[in-house]
């Protein structure tokens, strides 16, 4: 397992360097290619965690969806020069930020997890499948996702679109 | 005749003031003289009736009618209330005295009133003020007495402020009723004390028990000390003196019915009413003794320099009231009212001849006056004889009851004695300074010119004088006998000659006769002949003078000090000021600084969303730190 | 010391601390929403890494995290057109001064 | 009983204010012979019930029992006893009354008389609820018609006044309602008779009983208004149009008292015998507080509105003082003075209204312009200063005696003569009003002034008539009163 | 499995696309109004046929069809048929979208009533994010600066709100290994803890959840958005969030937190306290910022505050009794139906008179009892509602929901919430006075459409009803409140 973890610890600091990244450069730009580069990171994350559908998705909808809406935005808002400052907030931000990380951790390490030993199952496309689109599975969400992708649709165009 | 009657001898003039304030006002004005005679009528009535008690009770074995009771207020298991009547020795003089006296003021009033816009209203305050002195010496409990005892007093403050317009009327009625209310309150405090502890307001039933003993202690002294408070007030004794020269303002005939001769005498009533409570308690009664015998002399002070006829026949007033007081509490109940029944009708009349002078003359300042002897002989005769009587010269009445007082304190408050025999020595001076001044020399001009000449009153008028002059003559004589003295319960008889040239045997009577003489002598020695100088005495005696004709200062520390200053101005003044700051402050207080929390919160409300997101991280933070430390 | 549970935790607590700060430091409105992005895939990491370590058979984390992509699609499509909206009428898309509505 | 007396007495009113609002295009006339109407029915049928009131029993009679929300236990209840009969025919007496004196309003007058019917209903429903719930409803919709009535047809600081009462008010039934509701949780039931009955022995409260009773008694207290919790009064007071002042004075504050012997003491016994010497003190401070500040007031609204506190005082005193005797007082001075008060704010009404003045430096010798005004005020006065003959000194004189004769506070015999002690200051401000406004030297600035009319004297003689029948004869009250006090004292232990 | 249970939504979201569709062909948009009704009519219509029924589960245990789903899905379509009622007036200005807009009213109720109804984190993820983002739209519907300002806030707060709601699910997740609340609850028990700090990491969890519905019901200190948001949003979408977007907050929050976290009772009594302090916080400051108010839509923004915070009191309550108490439950319930009838009416009022005004500004109003007697009369009424005072529905709900609480110990809080009624009097009161004692700035009449009459009179009429004869929906609300499936 030392190449997962390996592969974890590679990943996590480009990750976490990434997202710095967005939220420290000046150049909106490059903050958002940043973020593309920690969403294909996380994406790396998942394949660790044996989620290679996921990992899929994960490029797909943000590396491939969202992040291209976000620049096409960041185009059309024309900041790009003018830059991402902060504003007055970034030292009580900095400090909750800190607090809850602090907090989380402790949270986190202090739980007896019940971690099961159990090998994850893999691959998990088909299996997905079943669950989300199964007899007993999550059709439940799935169907009220695409009265959700309707509605979103929906505000989108009205909301863009001229009056 | 059934006893039931005895109710009519309030009720009629109750009939009589509804009748004139129902029917008389505003619809009848233009029959003047009608509300009189209504008055008048119904108060005839009541005299007779009033004998006719007199003669029952004088019959009736034990002299007492038994009289139905009427329930008023029962509450099972807490207070049972009875109206009822008693009518006993004492109440049947007091009948006497109250509607005959009535009587004749009201027939007076006739002429006096005349032409007054408020002659119906005048009558009806007039019956209204007879029935609830009637009802007053008629209640056979205290509460019932208490009742009518505020009765009269209102009636005394409307008929003190029946010309409303003057201020001097409106504050004297008012000053009266607050007086004499401070002392009610301790003759209520006695009646809930006395309630209290035997559980019965019927005066009967209290006289046994105070007999018996079974109320005593300081109890019931503290319960006589509150009823003599009662009558301090009511009767105008010290310290409660202030308001009687005031409540000269209202029409005189007001103040020869109601603060001469019967609602001021109801102090005295009331202590002989309640005497077994007084005479089980020693502190109580020398304390009635001492009171007034301090009053009579304190309050002769003063009439000594009263320029105002009816002012000096008011401290007259209180000072007979407290020879009235210091009988009860050295004598008995025979002694102090047997002074009440004579001095009733003399003062009366002296108070209807001050009317009368000023009638002729449009002022009471004697320093005016003078020389009316010839423009009215009638009232000129009738003031002398009142004068004489209430000086206490031999035979009469004054000089029968007054002997009585003073013997009685020679026998047991030998120093009020001696203040008592000084108070005969300035009646005689003050009476007399009255008399040569208004009566002798040369009339020096009345009120205003305006007036005319003066002249004799009207026979209405005159009349009712004449009848008065002839009781303070004669009224002395019921116990020349010892015979009131034994209708009163006590004492016994004696044959008139006996006791009509007995008593110059002894030498009390002439030390009094002396003095009184004296005193005439200087009254006519510095008024009639001016062999002394009035100014030259007064200056002699500035700083005294300053002190009596001031009246001791006693109106200013009251009304200046004690209630303006330390009451009205400061006290409650302050309440005032803490009430709008404090009380009211406070709570304006929370309310301002919960609009001023809210203008402050509402500032964190920056627009910001930034600033609300934050608030959303803080809040959870905050959430986990409590949950850390408290759950 | 092998990678755990806690590495991802701790990797998706830091993840998400760091999108929390820029959601509520930056001014310009497009970051904020892409820190907000960041932070969902923070809470995607800890899903999945739940799902793999406690019910590593049944895969719920994963559906989860599926719902999750494609309300955070539908949120970004939403709210990149409100900010596009607001530019249009105001020529700025920074956070501090969007506050006409305040106290 | 077929006919539903109470529910007609209560709900009269309210269909004519029903009527009044929404009935478009109404003559003001028209409007106020309605209001007339809707509340000459519910007195003539209040004197009706207290006529064929049984008085040989004490209990509750006219019984009215609906189930109403049966999720919370609540019933439609209502009845009256010898204690809130007295309340009800004042109320309605007065109901009937303030529509006359409001005859000469003009301003917006469908809405006046709407709001002035809906206040009638609410008080009135008050004093004849037995069930916690509905009672309390009652209580706070009277808050509503009250806030307009001021700060619409009010004087002054009107919007000011008509605030801090209704937040004052909403205050002390704020307590209330959290008193009920651990009454409600502490017995499983809303009826106050039942409540009563079983005593709180056998229940464990949510929290100490004596801080149910105090919670309760803060609602009651500030309503009556005891110091230091009364400073909302003579605001309302001097700036509420006269015919609300009326009301006010003469059955509102009544709501509290009346609160304080059906809650308060019934309920809890115990409670208010232990806590009782405490009250007592406070009623003798409101007494003499009262009396004292009344003295400073200028203003003649300001100086009744002030007297109120210090006759209220007596209702404390004779309510806590947990006697026989006083609480029929304090029952019987809640009513005289319901009606004294209630004519001394009417005679001031006029007195404003005809002379255009309201400060006693600026008012004298009106007694010329106008006599009968000038009487009746007189007859007032003096029933508020305690004069025998009047209502006022029955009232009074019960609540004296009960209190000093009380087992139940040691020492209540020095607070009883404190409190004698107020008559006399009483006597002062009554005097010393009446003589600043009536009396001294005519005034020419007051020389076209008008006396009362036919109207005014109407109901000024129905007000005199009361205030000398039951000053007179009190036990006409009194015999009633006593059977609706009797199961309390037994309640009691005495 | 049983799809007829899960008719009401389908209607809902078929009626939405019709509209939809509808919009593009047809010229007169009123009958967009009709159809939308329509949708909303025939979707009670199912519900009440279901109701009353036995308590069920589709959808693999995810959607509850119970009797407490149900009367949420009653009380949603009822707004939501006001609302569009509301909306007319507001509606018709619009030269387009306004299909877009009953659409949008539509599916978000239909995320409503599927908050209400499910049962499962995931699935309660997806339908507080349907709502979430309808209600983003609408708010930004107008795309004026004040609009689309509020759309932003909304949406910007919403979605870190969201993130921090899904970490907490990420965590309770991760604690039980279940998504579904039935599951989670026997996890959580089968684990026998013992108090906070033996797990915090399921501590943790419900507190972030607790946040990300905080945000939701407007609970302090997650509450900052609202005044924003209410003032910018169309006014009758202020009425719908008002009043919907908080009950179905409530609703998730109740089923959530009683049906997963309700044992062990440490763990209840933790949150119960935990809401009982959020509430005492949150009456008292809105309330009292409520006060220096000026816009009648920010003030009620705060007002509405307040009332999450009574309403809190009910959720306290619930923590604080044992589980077979209802009276937590439905007096909550209650109050909500209560508190959305009020809200309703008074925003109703609000929309008539504003689109005369074109002010929302409380000094505008001046004069309105002369100009509008009968709108001034409603909104007067529902003020009163709103402060608690009788014959108005507001008192029975407060009556009610803090009876709960005294019955569970939660005195202190009661008496802090009736304090807090009197404060808010004075601001409730404040709009009343200017209405009926201010002098009006023109003689105008100001008039409004039928449907929106109807919707005033229709609200008022409920607020009465539910004020003088509260009983047969207290009943409602209990047998709502006892039937729940897990």
């Amino acid at each position: 397992m030392i190449g997962l973890d390996i592969a974890f610890w590679v990943l996590a600091i480009v990750g976490i360097i990434a997202a710095l990244a967005v939220v420290l450069l000046s150049d909106v730009f490059r903050a958002a290619l940043s973020l593309v580069v920690c969403f294909l990171a996380v994406a790396g994350i998942y394949i660790t965690l044996s989620a290679d559908f996921l990992a899929a998705v994960q490029v797909l909808i943000y590396v491939g969806a969202i992040s291209v809406l976000i620049i096409l935005a960041i185009m059309l808002t024309r900041e790009v020069q003018r830059g991402s400052p902060s504003n007055r907030l970034r030292i009580p931000a900095f400090l909750v930020a800190i607090l809850f990380l602090g907090g989380m951790a402790f949270a986190m390490l202090n739980t007896t997890w019940q971690v099961s030993v159990a090998p994850p199952l893999e691959p998990t496309t088909s299996a997905l499948a079943g669950l989300l689109f199964g007899e007993g599975g999550f059709i439940l969400p799935v169907e009220i996702a695409a009265i959700l992708l309707l509605a979103a649709i929906l505000g989108a165009i009205v909301l863009v679109r001229e009056k | 005749m059934p006893y039931q009657l005895v109710w009519l001898i309030f009720l009629l003039p109750f009939f009589s003031f509804a009748i004139i304030s129902l029917f008389f006002r505003p619809f009848l004005n233009h029959k003047p003289k009608l509300g009189g005679y209504i008055t008048i009528a119904s108060l005839t009535a009541s005299l007779g009736l009033s004998v006719w008690a007199l003669m029952e009770v004088m019959a009736a074995p034990g002299h007492e009618l038994p009289i139905p009771d009427i329930n008023w207020v029962i509450i099972e298991g807490g207070i049972t209330i009875h109206l009822g009547l008693m009518v006993d020795s004492l109440t049947a003089v007091m009948l006497i005295v109250v509607s005959l006296v009535s009587l004749m003021v009201q027939i007076y009033s006739q002429g006096y009133m005349a032409g007054d816009p408020g002659y119906h209203r005048y009558f009806a305050f007039m019956s209204l003020f007879t029935g609830s002195m009637l009802a007053l010496v008629l209640a056979d409990n205290l509460l019932f007495m208490y009742v009518f005892w505020e009765m009269v007093g209102l009636c005394s403050y409307l008929l003190i402020g029946f010309w409303f317009h003057r201020p001097a009327a409106a504050n004297a009625a008012k000053k009266a009723f607050i007086v004499t209310r401070l002392g009610d309150f301790g003759f209520l405090a006695a009646i809930l004390l006395l309630f209290f502890n035997t559980g019965t307001f019927d005066i009967a039933e209290l006289h046994s028990l105070a007999i018996t003993g079974a109320l005593a202690g300081t109890t019931l002294t503290w319960a006589a000390i509150g009823i003599f408070s009662g009558a301090v007030g009511k009767s105008a004794q010290f310290p409660l003196h202030t308001w009687l020269p005031d409540a000269m303002e209202g029409p005189t005939p007001v103040s020869a019915l109601i603060h001469a001769a019967t609602m001021v005498a109801a102090g005295v009533f009331l202590v002989a009413r309640c005497y077994p409570l007084f005479s089980h308690s020693v502190e109580a009664l020398t304390t009635v003794a001492v009171i007034g015998g301090f009053t009579a002399i304190f309050a002769a002070t003063m009439g000594l320099v009263m320029t105002d006829i009816k002012r000096v026949l008011a401290y007259s007033t209180i000072s007979q009231l407290g020879y009235m007081m210091l009988g009860l509490g050295t004598g008995g109940i025979a002694i102090g009212i047997f002074h009440l029944f004579n001095h009733a009708f003399f003062k009366a009349l002296l108070f209807l001849g001050a009317g009368s002078v000023n009638h002729a003359t449009g002022t009471f300042d004697i320093r005016e006056m003078g020389g009316l002897r010839k423009f009215m002989p009638w009232t000129y005769a009738t003031f002398v004889i009142a004068s004489l009587s209430i000086v206490g010269i031999w035979p009469l009445s004054g000089f029968w009851s007054k002997e009585e007082i003073l013997a009685s304190s020679l026998g047991s408050q030998p120093i009020l004695f001696y203040l008592a025999m000084l108070t005969v020595f300035m009646t005689a001076f003050y009476m007399f300074r009255v008399v040569f001044l208004t009566f002798g020399g040369k009339y020096r001009g009345g009120g205003s010119e305006a007036h005319g000449k003066p002249h004799e009153s009207p026979s209405v008028m005159v009349m009712p004088m004449v009848v008065l002059a002839v009781l303070a003559v004669v009224s002395g004589f019921w116990n020349v006998t010892g015979g009131f003295g034994q209708f009163l319960g006590h004492g016994e008889t004696h044959s008139f000659a006996q006791g009509f040239f007995g008593i110059l045997t002894h030498p009390l009577p002439w030390l009094s006769l002396i003095l009184a003489g004296l005193g005439i002598l200087l009254a006519y020695a510095i008024y009639s002949v001016k062999w002394l100088s009035a100014e030259r005495i007064g200056s002699m005696f500035k700083p005294l003078y300053t002190l009596f004709y001031r009246k001791y200062w006693f109106d200013e520390l009251y009304e200046n000090v004690f209630v303006g200053k330390a009451l009205v101005g400061g006290l409650f003044a302050g309440l005032q000021v803490f009430d709008t700051y404090g009380v009211d402050g406070a709570v304006n207080g929370v309310a301002s600084a919960t609009v001023a929390g809210g203008r402050a919160i509402r500032k964190a409300h920056t627009g910001q969303l930034q600033l609300y997101g934050l608030f959303i991280g803080i809040g959870i933070l905050a959430i986990i730190l409590c949950l850390y430390f408290f759950g | 010391m092998a990678v755990g549970l806690e590495h991802y935790l701790i990797l998706s607590a830091v993840l998400f601390s760091i999108g929390l700060y820029g959601a509520l430091a930056k001014r310009n409105a497009i970051i904020i929403l892409m820190c907000i992005e960041l932070m969902l895939n923070a809470v995607n990491i800890a899903m999945v890494a739940f799902s793999r370590y406690i019910v590593p058979l049944l895969l719920t984390g994963q559906v989860f995290v599926i719902f999750i992509m494609v309300v955070a699609a539908a949120e970004a499509a939403v709210g990149l057109a409100i900010i596009i909206s607001i530019y249009r009428s105001r020529e700025t898309i920074d956070a501090t001064k969007i506050d006409l509505m305040k106290w | 009983m077929d006919f539903n007396y109470l529910t007609t007495i209560i709900f009269l009113p309210l269909a004519g204010a029903i009527i009044v609002a929404f009935v478009p295009n109404l003559h003001h006339k028209v409007i106020k012979w309605i209001s007339a109407i809707f509340t000459f029915v519910p007195l003539a049928l209040s004197i009706y019930l207290f006529a064929i009131f049984d008085r040989s029993v004490g209990a509750i009679q006219f019984e009215e029992k609906l189930s109403w929300i049966p999720t919370i236990n609540a019933h439609y209840h209502l009845g009256v006893d010898g204690l809130s009969l007295p309340l009800v025919i004042l109320m309605t007496f007065l109901g009937f009354l303030v529509v006359l004196i409001s005859w000469k309003i003009d301003l917006r007058p469908r809405e006046y008389f709407a709001w002035l019917l809906l206040l009638e209903t609410s008080i009135l429903g008050v004093f004849c609820s037995l069930d916690l719930l509905l009672f309390f409803l009652f209580w706070e919709i009277e808050v509503i018609p009250m806030y307009f009535l001021i700060s619409i047809w009010g004087t002054g600081r009107k919007e000011y006044s008509a605030i801090k009462y209704v937040v004052y008010t909403l205050f002390g039934s704020a307590m209330m309602l959290a008193g009920i509701l651990s009454l409600y949780f502490a017995t499983g039931s809303l009826s106050m008779v039942d409540i009563a009955q079983t005593g709180l022995a056998t229940f464990t409260a949510v929290i100490p009983v004596a801080a149910i009773f105090f919670l309760l008694l803060t609602g009651f207290a500030i309503k009556l208004p005891v110091f230091p919790l009364h400073t909302w009064l003579p605001d309302a007071h001097t700036d509420a149009p006269t015919a609300v002042s009326v009301v006010l004075a003469g059955a509102l504050l009544k709501m509290g008292g009346y609160g304080m012997i059906r809650l308060c003491v019934t309920i809890f016994p115990q409670v208010a015998q232990q806590y009782a010497p405490l009250l007592v003190a406070f009623a003798i401070v409101s007494v003499l507080y009262g009396a004292a500040v009344t003295l400073r007031q200028t203003d003649l609204k300001r100086l009744i509105a002030y007297s109120s506190i210090s006759h209220m005082g007596y209702v404390l005193l004779g309510i806590f003082a947990l006697g026989q005797v006083s609480l029929v007082g304090a029952t019987l001075q809640m009513f005289s003075h319901g009606i004294i008060t209630g004519l001394l704010f009417a005679m001031v009404g006029l007195v404003m209204h005809n002379a255009g003045e309201r400060d006693l430096r600026k008012l004298g010798g009106l007694v010329r312009q106008m006599p009968i005004i000038a009487v009746v005020f007189s007859i007032a006065g003096l029933g508020a200063l305690g004069l025998p003959t009047t209502s006022g000194f029955a009232a009074e004189f019960l609540v004296f005696v009960g209190s000093f004769t009380s087992t139940v506070v040691s020492g209540i015999q020095v607070y009883t003569i404190l409190g004698v002690l107020g008559i006399v200051i009483t006597a002062g401000y009554i005097l010393w009003m009446l003589q600043r406004v009536f009396y001294g030297p005519v005034l020419e600035k007051f020389n076209g002034v008008k006396d009362a009319d036919i109207l005014e004297r109407v109901y000024m003689f129905a007000f005199v008539a009361v205030i000398m029948l039951v000053g007179i004869y009190p036990a006409i009250l009194t015999d009633v009163i006593k059977t609706g006090i009797m199961p309390i004292m037994g309640l009691l232990g005495a | 499995m049983n799809l007829e249970l899960f008719l009401p939504e389908l209607t809902l979201a078929a009626f939405a696309i019709i509209v939809i569709l509808l919009d593009l062909v047809i010229q007169r948009k009123g009958w967009l109004v009709v159809v939308s009704l329509a949708g909303v009519v025939v979707a009670a219509g199912f519900t009440i046929i279901m109701w009353g029924g036995s308590s069920q589960a589709i959808f693999n245990n995810m959607l509850a069809v119970d009797n407490f789903a149900l009367f949420f899905k009653l009380l949603f379509l009822a707004i939501a048929a006001l609302v569009i009622l509301a909306s007319v007036d507001y509606v018709s200005k619009f030269t387009r979208f306004q299909g877009e807009y009953h659409a949008l009213v539509l599916l978000s109720a239909l995320g409503m009533m599927l908050m209400a109804a499910t049962a499962e984190l995931i699935s309660i993820y997806i339908a507080l994010e349907l709502t979430s983002i309808s209600l983003y739209v609408l708010v930004g519907f107008l795309k004026d600066p004040k609009s689309t300002e509020a759309s932003l806030k909304y949406l910007l707060l919403g979605a870190v709100a969201s993130a921090v709601l899904l970490f907490g699910m990420a965590l309770v997740f991760g604690f039980t290994g279940k998504t579904q609340l039935g599951e989670i609850a026997q996890a959580i028990q089968a684990l026998s803890l013992s108090g906070v700090l033996a797990s915090p990491g399921l501590i943790l969890g419900i507190v972030l959840m607790i946040a990300g519905f905080g945000f939701k019901i407007a609970a302090v200190p997650f509450h900052m958005w609202v005044p924003d948001v209410y003032e910018g949003a169309p006014t009758p979408i202020t009425a719908y969030l008002s009043v919907a977007s908080k009950a179905a907050g409530f609703a998730i929050i109740l089923r959530v937190f009683y049906s997963a976290f309700g044992l062990p009772q440490w763990l209840s009594l933790d949150w119960g306290m935990l809401f009982a302090v959020l509430a005492a916080i949150g009456m008292t400051l809105g309330n009292v910022v409520a006060i220096p108010q000026t816009n009648i839509k920010r003030m009620l923004g705060y007002s509405s505050i307040a009332q999450a915070g009574y309403l809190m009191v009910g959720l306290a309550t619930v923590g604080f009794s044992p589980a077979a108490d209802i009276v937590g439950r439905s007096s909550l319930l209650f109050f909500l139906a209560s508190y959305a009838l009020t809200n309703l009416g008074a925003f109703t009022a609000i929309i008539a008179i504003s689109n005369k005004l074109d002010s929302d500004l409380i000094q505008d109003y001046s004069g309105m009892g002369k100009r509008a007697p009968l709108l001034a009369l409603a909104l007067t009424l529902c003020l009163i509602s709103l402060i608690g005072l009788p014959p108005a529905a507001g008192f029975m709900a407060k009556f009610y929901i803090f009876s709960g609480a005294v019955q569970h110990g939660l005195l202190w809080l009661v008496v802090i919430a009736v304090i807090n009624s009197v404060i808010s009097a004075y601001y409730y009161l404040r709009v009343v006075k200017v209405m009926w004692l201010g002098e009006p700035a023109s003689e105008e009449k100001v008039p409004s459409s039928g449907a929106l009459r109807l919707a005033l009179s229709l609200s008022c009429l409920g607020v009465l009803l539910l004020g003088i004869i509260p009983g047969y929906i207290m009943k409602l609300a209990e047998v709502a409140a006892k039937m729940f499936v897990f």
